[in-house]
């Protein structure tokens, strides 16, 4: 084993690391001093963030920050193959059994992963001060954001799955991480069990897979698929069963059905963490399956991926229309941006670039992060102080919270996809994309869809500038973690927009990892 | 050199109404002043220019006093630029004009007080609340008739011409509204002159669109709208190289009407003449003003500004001019048969007004420039005179109804002086203006139709017969208006007792008036016509042939005794019927045994009803089948606005919720049946999951193993194919 | 003698475990027997895998993808009984019922 | 300078935010909003000498860019996403110049009118004002489609907010401000997919609008008839929205009866012509094939909106409402101007011979142009009005009114003087546009303008028979007797706007030339060669 292989896997490392660490302290603590460590956690992810630049420098010393990630591959575990190789994705034939890799896109997703886990552990700082077991909350949603990060590195079909299951069962516990309360209990269980039997779909299919082609490894897979077309109705039999695993973890129509459940159940900031984490990484996934796998099938996907995008923006914005409490809302809402995203998937394939499409995709998460952390955040700051998750309990917001009615305007705006905010190049990257890959159809039906959407974005908007005061209300404050946090989403979120130069260079980093296999 | 300060004429007056606008509205009497003095200077300067107008002769009609240094607006490459043009006509309304506003300014100054008789008996005299107010808007109007007049485009021209009809419509309503503490009005007053105000700003309102079209038009054809550059010998050809625009219709014959429809509206020609009687609802000074000695004739001025182009029309074969002659001839006699029944005295004079209108336009349509132009300035004198004097009945007696006085000469003998003469000269009576100008246009008539050598013209004839009728008929119901007011048996003895002789501003201006309508006749004598030699000598700009002209021979001297004649037999009649056995004080007029037909002439033979809206003694107003139904089509749209369009597009707004209803409905019944449908299958009972959205987790994993499933199956199917 | 067995017969014999065990998911009632429905189609992908890996892989010795796969999903199915019958406990303590139809309060 | 002038009030909003009371906010959200005023002015004033400041030296930008964009003055120009070929680049000519002026200037007047009538929530109020400034005024600078949406959109928010929250409570204004959204915005995301299609269906890939203008005749998108139509229903659909053109204009009665009176004056002023903007700038020159052949289309929706307009105007019972019908009525005839210089041909443009065809479009722009400017001063007057009537009496149905010019004179003569100048009395600013419009579109759209004419006669119809006769004239009532006539203030706010509509009805030469500067310019780049 190469040492480089700890350097390349330690954001991943360093997280998981300090989760063992949690627990050990909070054992050792008796579960007191939770704020420590909760800063041990957000240390660790802070630690994170600083080492992905330097393992993206490492490949390519020469070159400043941000120009040319190079493209590192870091193969793990003997058991499976050989030891590591420095290699390129860019020359199949070469390709060994690699589990995971560290590339740029990986990074990415190690940067959003990051970024997700701060602000979400800043909002939960005073979630938690009250609440019983805090450590062992923080040690958990570390060993999330790692889980997230590690599907979202994963090149074989078994690292896939075993990331895919790590993030599951942790998401499971966070959601039932309430145990007293009735609604966190029965949202875990309920989650719970669509997970387990979606990702038994999905491993059904990987197994076809393995049988049709006889390896795990993706860009092998990817590299028989291209050449031999024997193994194409056994391929796409198995492709749509993983898209069952890949679609729960989304939450794409018709995987979808646990999410408003299992959001409203969950303690806030996890239901702020599930509609960030899991559906990014089951993007990045997405993505390497779409690019590496089986871009030779495009003809049927982009009918798929188009059908999936119109059912699931559609479907999320129609119901999210009648919905009253908030977090519910949120999560219908994040089925539908999900939506919006599957319409860049689908361009992927007509353009004569398809890595336009996996730029919109990219772009598009990182705005749809900010965007939507942001919001869950306000949520969780008036939750905090007041209890409330109602539509009809936000009156007079701006009296009693300033600062959080105006950045949940501003929030919204952004996830309805209006300037100058990040949704609103998001949505721009997509369409256009969407626009530039022949499926205008799919543009025209995407802005019906945000327009649909501003309608009960601007719901949840009336009542906090429009309405009075209700009797007694409080005015509501709120710690300086969190004021931090909400801040931090609303420049995020302002500036992705003003100056989308880095995010764009990043993702086109991202994107250049992949070499199209095309038969 | 007077010439090059000729745009600054109509600047006084302009400036006198900001003036009293902006700074002297709550002072009455300095208000007053500064109009007067606004009009003595543009008449002072106008004055000015016509002497130098008059000593460049009758060459001054190919050879105008011209400049247009104002850019109005440029487009594209070329620009739109305002200026001044008097040739003699013009310099004959720049004397006219001012000459009469003068008279009348001076008269309203004490017109426009009231007497009432106070709680407490004595008769208290104030001025009308509105005083500043009223001097404001005349010079408002004084202004811009005088840009009209010196207008050098028809753009400029139409400007002044509108801001004339707002002028009007605010005379007109001027007591239209009413304050709480107001009391010299009443209210059914104050509705008849709301409602005659908008009227006739709206039905003057068609005019100046058919106006304003027929500018475009020509604007677009003629590629200018400078009366001199488009009265070049290459601007009116300019008109015959596009393709015609309606069938047979030419260029200029729909041009020369569609202006010409301006002039209809403007100076109340049939059938848009349901506006002028009702205007009566304004002060009196502004009826002499606006409705009878100068808007009015700004209609007809038009058509002489314009008469190269209707002569072009005519040389080209258009119909233009026989229609200004066939409207003017009918409107002469319809208007003078609809004055016989009239009781008002204002009202008498209103259709008077529209009478001689359609004498100026019948003469113009014939071809008797000079004549109609005569009779446009000699009009302005002695109908001015008759408003004012009538004007000073009224207020002496304080009742519109002729039927309500009577005998009057005796008390107010000065009065009676000045409003005979001016009788006499719209019957058209030696020596007065009228008889010299009103018979040039008979003698016209008469001898294009008749005797003309290229062979009789029927219309023509039927424009002399016609005018001479209504000349009859004028002198009839003049004779009428003279032996109701003034002669007989006062019929109202209270009315009668509180007339009284007027105030020395009121009679003066009458009395210089007469002094004009009993000279002003003698500018154009058939033996002498200086008038036609300075007007018509030279033909017009764009038009330079001399206007024919005879010399005094016997037709002309034939066609003075037919004249008088024909005068002094109206006039006979109506002393038979009115002056020989005076109507008593109760009695209906002698006319009303015509029945039906007094019936049909009193009520305007209903055309109000028909298209316009009729206005009732008390104040109310009742709409016209027309303005019904337009108010009809207003409610439709409205209706059809909140019902259909946003209706259509609230379904939209709803349709989000519209379909989660739907998305609840489908998943009750659609895919709950599914479900069953499913369960049987597999042999087990229905009614595991009732619905989708029971919060199943279940449910909700069948839904998804059956998605994965349909989408294996698409795949296969696509492979497979 | 393994290899007189047609490969087929080991995959009819997966699918049909695995429409069993996914029957079970969604029809059974009890949270503990949904649970065995899920470790029944995990096992059915294990013997997917290994008779894949025993027919499929060109050299079985080296390449041990397919056995190391199942492997692994049998590690997982423990994990996820684990904490599904956490849950299950967590769940009949708050609401004295482990039904999952009566599991229903977050609805629409 | 643009830049300044744009953002300046943004700043003052960020500003307001921390200002402490009332009065302070007050006060300095007027000072401020002067300082664009006055920068605009002197903007305008230097205008003969502008081509001296064609293209800042500074320019980033390629030199295509620089070349395309030498009509444009005071430009600006920095890359900003360059990945995209987007700039941000601004820069205006003689049609946008008025614009910002009238915007500047009624900002100025409604925050000035405002400070005596907002009392609740001042800070948000003013605070939103200036934002929707920006918003406003960067759509007329900018020379950027990216730029152009991103500012065309950002107005919305601070107008929603200002309708839903000072809106009048009978009024549901949470329901017509929620409206005005939706509507405006669905048009503007069709406008944002013709924008995407346009970006990449152009060589080179741009959003610059000068550089699409002037690669237009060798470009995919404007020869593709399938692209070119497209994009151009999704940019007429935007505009035609928030002009409104019917049958789009519902939202608008809603909005302008709900919103405070400011928001009426800067909606109808201001906001409308955003639309008429987008056809100048966008659609004319960047689309005048396909504009071309829906001329005729467009031209009959304009006499609809025209008449039709006028109509429901006329059944109106509410004052505010009838002013509200009235933009969609006047706005009909901007559209009709540019529908008439669209419907000109290639020819007709470009030879020499037929050079009336091309001063009749220039005409018909123009008049288009300036009915946008003057709509803004009178209708802006007209909701002033409105919400001064409103303001004294809690009332705005016209049959509780009457007599009001005997006792409130001054007001009567500033709402007869609007009134008039609304219904297009010439003398007055109204006309002259009307005018123009109907002078150019005489020449290709003659049927068509008949009709308008007609709309003439109701327009007069209803502003005399409905807002004069029913406000001003009659009887007085008892229950008016002590309604006080217009304050200093008030008569200080109409001033401007009285003196702008008498100013431009007498001599409009000194607006329309730098107007009719640009539309030559506009007019020659829309023939191909």
């Amino acid at each position: 084993m190469d040492g480089l292989v700890l350097l390349y896997l330690s954001p991943e490392l360093v997280l998981i690391a300090a989760a063992l660490l949690i627990f050990g302290l909070d054992l050792l603590w008796r579960g007191r001093k939770s704020q420590t460590l909760g800063f041990v956690a957000l240390g660790a992810l802070v630690v994170a963030l600083i080492l992905t630049p330097i393992i993206a420098l490492r490949s390519a010393p020469t070159l400043p920050f941000g120009v040319e990630w190079g493209n590192q591959i870091a193969l793990f575990c003997g058991a499976c193959g050989q030891t590591v190789v420095d290699i390129s994705y860019w020359s199949p034939q070469q390709i060994a059994d690699a589990l995971y890799v560290s590339d740029n896109l990986t990074n990415f997703f190690r940067l959003i992963g990051c970024v997700t886990g701060i602000v979400i552990l800043l909002a939960s700082y005073e979630y938690m001060a009250t609440r019983k077991y805090a450590g062992e909350f923080y040690g958990m949603f570390l060993l999330a954001v790692a889980s997230m990060i590690m599907l979202a590195g994963s090149a074989n079909l078994l690292m896939i799955f075993l990331s895919l299951e790590f993030l599951s069962i942790v998401s499971y516990i966070m959601t039932g991480y309430l145990r007293e309360n009735k609604l966190s209990n029965e949202a875990a269980i309920k989650y719970f069990l669509f997970g387990a039997i979606a990702s038994a779909v999905m491993l059904y299919g990987l197994s076809l897979f393995y049988g049709a082609t006889g390896s795990l490894n993706l860009v092998e897979i990817g590299h028989v698929v291209t050449t031999d077309t024997n193994y194409e109705v056994l391929s796409l039999f198995a492709l749509a069963l993983v898209m069952a695993g890949i679609g729960f973890k989304i939450a794409l129509v018709p995987f979808h059905q646990w999410a408003p459940d299992a959001y409203e159940g969950a303690p806030t900031p996890v239901t702020a963490f599930l509609s960030v984490g899991p559906k990014v990484a089951g993007f990045a996934v997405l993505l390497r399956l779409t690019l590496e796998v089986m871009f030779v099938y495009r003809v049927d996907w982009v009918i798929l991926y188009s059908l999936i995008a119109v059912v699931t923006m559609t479907l999320g914005n129609v119901i999210a229309l009648v919905q009253s409490n908030v977090k519910r809302l949120l999560a219908y809402s994040s089925i539908a941006q999900a939506g919006y995203m599957m319409i860049g998937m689908a361009s992927i394939s007509g353009s004569s670039n398809p890595l336009e499409g996996v730029n919109a995709v990219l772009i598009y998460i990182a705005a749809y992060l900010f965007t939507n952390l942001g919001a869950f955040l306000v949520v969780i700051a008036i939750e905090n102080k007041t209890g409330a998750v109602d539509i009809s309990q936000y009156g007079g917001m701006i009296k009693r919270a300033p600062l959080l009615a105006v950045l949940m305007v501003f929030f919204m705006l952004s996830l309805a996809g209006i300037p100058p905010t990040a949704g609103f190049l998001g949505k721009f990257f997509v369409f256009g994309s969407a626009v530039n890959a022949g499926l205008g159809w799919l543009a025209v039906l995407g802005v019906i869809n945000s327009l649909i959407s501003v309608y009960y974005y601007f719901r949840v908007i009336r009542p906090m500038f429009f309405d009075p005061v209700p009797e007694g209300a409080p005015v509501i404050t709120f710690d300086p973690w969190l004021r931090f946090g909400l801040v931090v989403s609303a420049i995020a979120t302002l500036l992705i927009m003003l100056f989308p130069m880095p995010l764009f260079n990043l993702a086109t980093y991202g994107a250049q990892i992949f070499g199209v296999a095309v038969r | 050199m007077v010439q090059n300060f000729t745009l600054l004429i109509p600047l006084f007056p302009l400036l006198a109404f900001a003036i009293i606008a902006l700074l002297t509205r709550s002072r009455n009497r300095l208000s007053a002043w500064i109009a007067i003095l606004g009009v003595i200077l543009a008449l002072a300067l106008s004055l000015g220019v016509f002497l130098e107008a008059l000593a460049e002769g009758a060459e001054l009609a190919v050879n105008p006093f011209y400049g247009a240094p104002i850019v109005w607006y440029p487009y594209g490459t070329a620009t739109v630029n305002f200026g001044w043009l008097v040739d003699p006509m013009g310099s004959a309304m720049l004397f006219m004009v001012p000459t009469v506003c003068l008279m009348i300014f001076i008269y309203s100054v004490a017109y426009m007080r009231h007497s009432h008789t106070g709680k407490d008996g004595h008769t208290i005299h104030e001025d009308d609340p509105r005083y500043a107010r009223f001097f404001a808007l005349i010079s408002l109007f004084t202004g811009s008739m005088l840009l009209l007049v010196i207008s050098s485009n028809l753009l400029q021209f139409f400007i002044a011409w509108e801001i004339m009809g707002f002028c009007s419509y605010a005379l007109i309503g001027f007591w239209s509204f009413r304050g709480l503490k107001e009391h010299h009005i009443d209210d059914a007053q104050v509705g008849r002159a709301r409602a005659a105000s908008i009227k006739a700003f709206l039905t003057t309102r068609v005019g100046d669109v058919l106006l304003m079209t027929g500018m475009i038009l020509l604007f677009i054809t003629v590629g200018t709208l400078d009366f001199t550059q488009m009265f070049s010998p290459d601007g009116l050809n300019n008109m015959l190289l596009g393709e015609p625009p309606i069938g047979a219709l030419q260029w200029p014959t729909l041009i020369a009407l569609l202006i010409f429809g301006g002039t209809v509206a403007k100076s109340a020609q049939f059938p848009l003449h349901i506006w002028l009687p009702d205007a009566m609802e304004g002060p009196t000074p502004v009826s002499a003003l606006i409705h009878a000695a100068t808007m009015v004739s700004a209609g007809i001025f038009l058509v002489i500004r314009m008469y190269p182009l209707f002569v072009f029309d005519s040389q080209t074969g258009g119909f233009s001019m026989q229609t200004v002659a066939l409207i003017g001839g009918f409107t002469a006699i319809f208007a003078a048969v609809l004055g016989l029944a009239q009781n008002d005295i204002k009202r008498v004079l209103a259709f008077s007004t529209v009478s001689q209108l359609g004498y100026m336009l019948a003469a113009l349509g014939i071809g008797a420039f000079v004549a109609g132009s005569f009779h446009l300035i000699t009009h302005a004198f002695f109908k001015a005179l008759l408003f004012l004097a009538a004007g000073a009945v009224i207020h002496a007696v304080g009742t519109n109804d002729m039927l309500k006085m009577g005998g009057l000469w005796r008390k107010m003998p000065i009065t009676f002086l000045t409003f005979l003469i001016g009788a006499l000269a719209l019957m058209g009576i030696f020596p007065f203006a009228g008889f010299w100008s009103k018979d040039e246009i008979l003698l016209e008539a008469l001898r294009l139709g008749f005797f003309s050598e290229s062979g009789a013209a029927p219309l023509v004839q039927f424009v002399f017969i016609s005018l001479a009728t209504a000349a009859f008929i004028t002198a009839l119901y003049t004779g009428r208006q003279l032996f109701l007011t003034f002669f007989g048996k006062p019929r109202d003895q209270h009315f009668y007792d509180h007339a009284h002789e007027s105030p020395v501003t009121i009679w003066v201006p009458l009395a210089i008036l007469a002094l004009f309508t009993t000279v002003i006749g003698f500018w154009n004598t058939p033996f002498a016509p200086a008038f036609t030699g300075y007007v018509g000598e030279a033909g017009l700009v764009g038009l330079p042939v001399p206007f024919e002209h005879h010399a005094f021979d016997q037709l002309a001297l034939i066609s003075i005794f037919v004249s008088l004649g024909i005068a002094f037999g109206g006039l006979f009649v109506a002393y038979f019927i009115y002056g020989f056995r005076p109507v008593g004080a109760g009695q209906p007029d002698p006319l009303e045994r015509l029945g039906i037909i007094y019936r049909a002439l009193a009520s305007k033979f209903w055309l109000d009803e028909l298209y316009g809206y009729k206005i009732n003694l008390d104040g109310t107003a009742r709409a016209g089948l027309l303005v019904r139904f337009v108010g009809l089509l207003s409610r439709f749209s409205y209706w059809f606005d909140r019902t259909i369009v946003d209706g259509l597009v609230n379904l939209v707004g709803w349709f989000g919720r519209i379909m989660a209803r739907l998305w609840g409905w489908f998943d009750k019944h659609v895919i709950d049946a599914i479900v069953n449908g499913s369960g049987s299958v597999t042999g087990e009972i229905a009614g595991w999951w009732r619905t989708m959205q029971t919060g199943n987790v279940q449910n909700y994993a069948l839904i998804a193993v059956a998605g994965a499933m349909a989408f294996a199956i698409l795949f296969l199917l696509r492979s497979f194919t | 003698m393994i290899n007189d067995i047609p490969l087929n017969y080991f995959l009819s014999l997966a699918a049909a475990l695995f429409c069993i065990g996914l029957f079970g998911s969604l029809a059974r009632k009890n949270a503990i027997a949904v649970l065995m429905g899920i470790e029944l189609m995990l096992n059915a992908v294990n013997i997917n895998l290994v008779a894949f890996w025993r027919y499929g892989s060109p050299d079985p010795i080296l390449n041990q993808a397919g056995i190391v796969f199942a492997l692994f999903v049998i590690t997982l199915a423990a994990a996820e009984a684990a904490i599904g019958l956490a849950l299950v406990i967590a769940i009949y303590r708050s609401r004295d019922t482990v039904n999952v139809e009566e599991i229903n309060l977050l609805k629409w | 300078m643009l830049s300044a002038i744009t953002f300046l009030p943004l700043l003052g909003a960020i500003i307001i935010l921390f200002l402490p009371n009332d009065n302070a906010i007050k006060r300095f959200a007027i000072l401020w909003s002067i300082i664009p005023l006055a920068l605009a002015t002197v903007a305008w004033v230097v205008f003969p000498t502008w081509p001296e400041f064609t293209m800042m030296n500074g320019s980033w930008c390629s030199p295509e860019i620089n070349a395309a964009s030498l009509e444009y003055y005071l430009g600006e120009c920095i890359p900003w996403i360059p990945a995209l070929g987007i700039q941000y680049h601004v820069g205006i000519d003689g049609i946008s110049m008025p614009l910002i002026w009238l915007t500047t200037l009624l900002t100025t007047l409604s925050l000035f009118y405002s400070a005596r009538n907002i009392s609740t929530r001042v800070k948000e109020f003013f605070a939103l004002f200036l934002l929707l400034e920006t918003g406003m005024l960067g759509v007329f600078v900018s020379l950027d489609l990216f730029l152009f949406y991103i500012f065309w959109e950002i107005g919305l928010v601070p107008m929603y907010f200002l309708i839903g929250i000072w809106g009048h409570e009978q009024d549901r204004p949470q329901y017509a401000a929620i409206k005005f959204f939706l509507y405006t915005l669905a048009g503007s995301v069709f406008m944002l997919l013709a924008i995407i299609a346009l970006y990449l269906f152009s060589t080179p890939n741009t959003f610059d609008i000068p550089l699409l203008t002037a690669t237009r005749d060798n470009s995919v998108w404007a020869k593709d008839v399938l692209i070119s139509t497209a994009a151009f229903i999704g940019f007429f659909l935007a505009f035609a929205i928030k002009m409104p053109l019917f049958p789009f204009h519902t939202w608008l009665p809603d909005a302008h009866t709900a919103a405070p009176t400011a928001g009426s004056v800067v909606l109808a002023g201001i906001l409308l012509k955003l639309g008429g903007y987008g056809f100048i700038r966008i659609l004319l020159p960047m689309f005048p094939g396909t504009f071309n052949s829906f001329a005729i289309g467009i031209g009959a929706l304009a006499v609809i909106s025209i008449v039709y307009g006028s109509l429901v105007a006329m059944a109106q019972t509410d004052f505010k409402r009838l002013v509200a019908y009235s933009s969609v009525n006047h706005m009909g005839f901007v559209v009709l101007g540019f529908a008439a210089a669209a419907a000109l041909t290639n020819e007709q443009l470009i030879n020499p011979e037929l050079g009336n065809y091309f001063n009749s479009g220039a005409t018909a722009i123009n008049g288009a142009v300036l009915a946008m400017f003057t709509h803004g001063v009178i209708t802006g007057g007209l909701f002033f009005l409105v919400g001064m009537l409103y303001e004294r009496t809690h009332t705005r149905e016209l049959a509780q009114f009457g007599g009001f010019m005997a006792t409130v004179p001054i007001y009567g003569g500033l709402l007869l003087l609007t009134a008039f100048a609304s219904l297009g009395l010439p003398g007055l600013a109204g006309f002259v546009g009307e005018f123009l419009v109907l002078r150019g579109s005489y020449t290709t759209l003659t049927l068509l303008t008949f009709i308008a004419v007609i709309g003439v006669i109701f327009t007069a119809a209803y502003f005399l028979w409905r807002v004069v006769q029913k406000v001003l004239l009659g009887k007085a009532d008892e229950k008016w007797v002590n309604l006080p006539d217009l304050r200093g203030y008030e008569v200080l706010t109409l001033v401007p706007l009285a003196v702008l509509m008498i100013v431009i009805g007498i001599y409009p030469n000194w607006i329309l030339d730098t107007i009719n500067a640009a539309t030559e310019v506009i007019l020659k780049t829309m023939a191909s060669v």
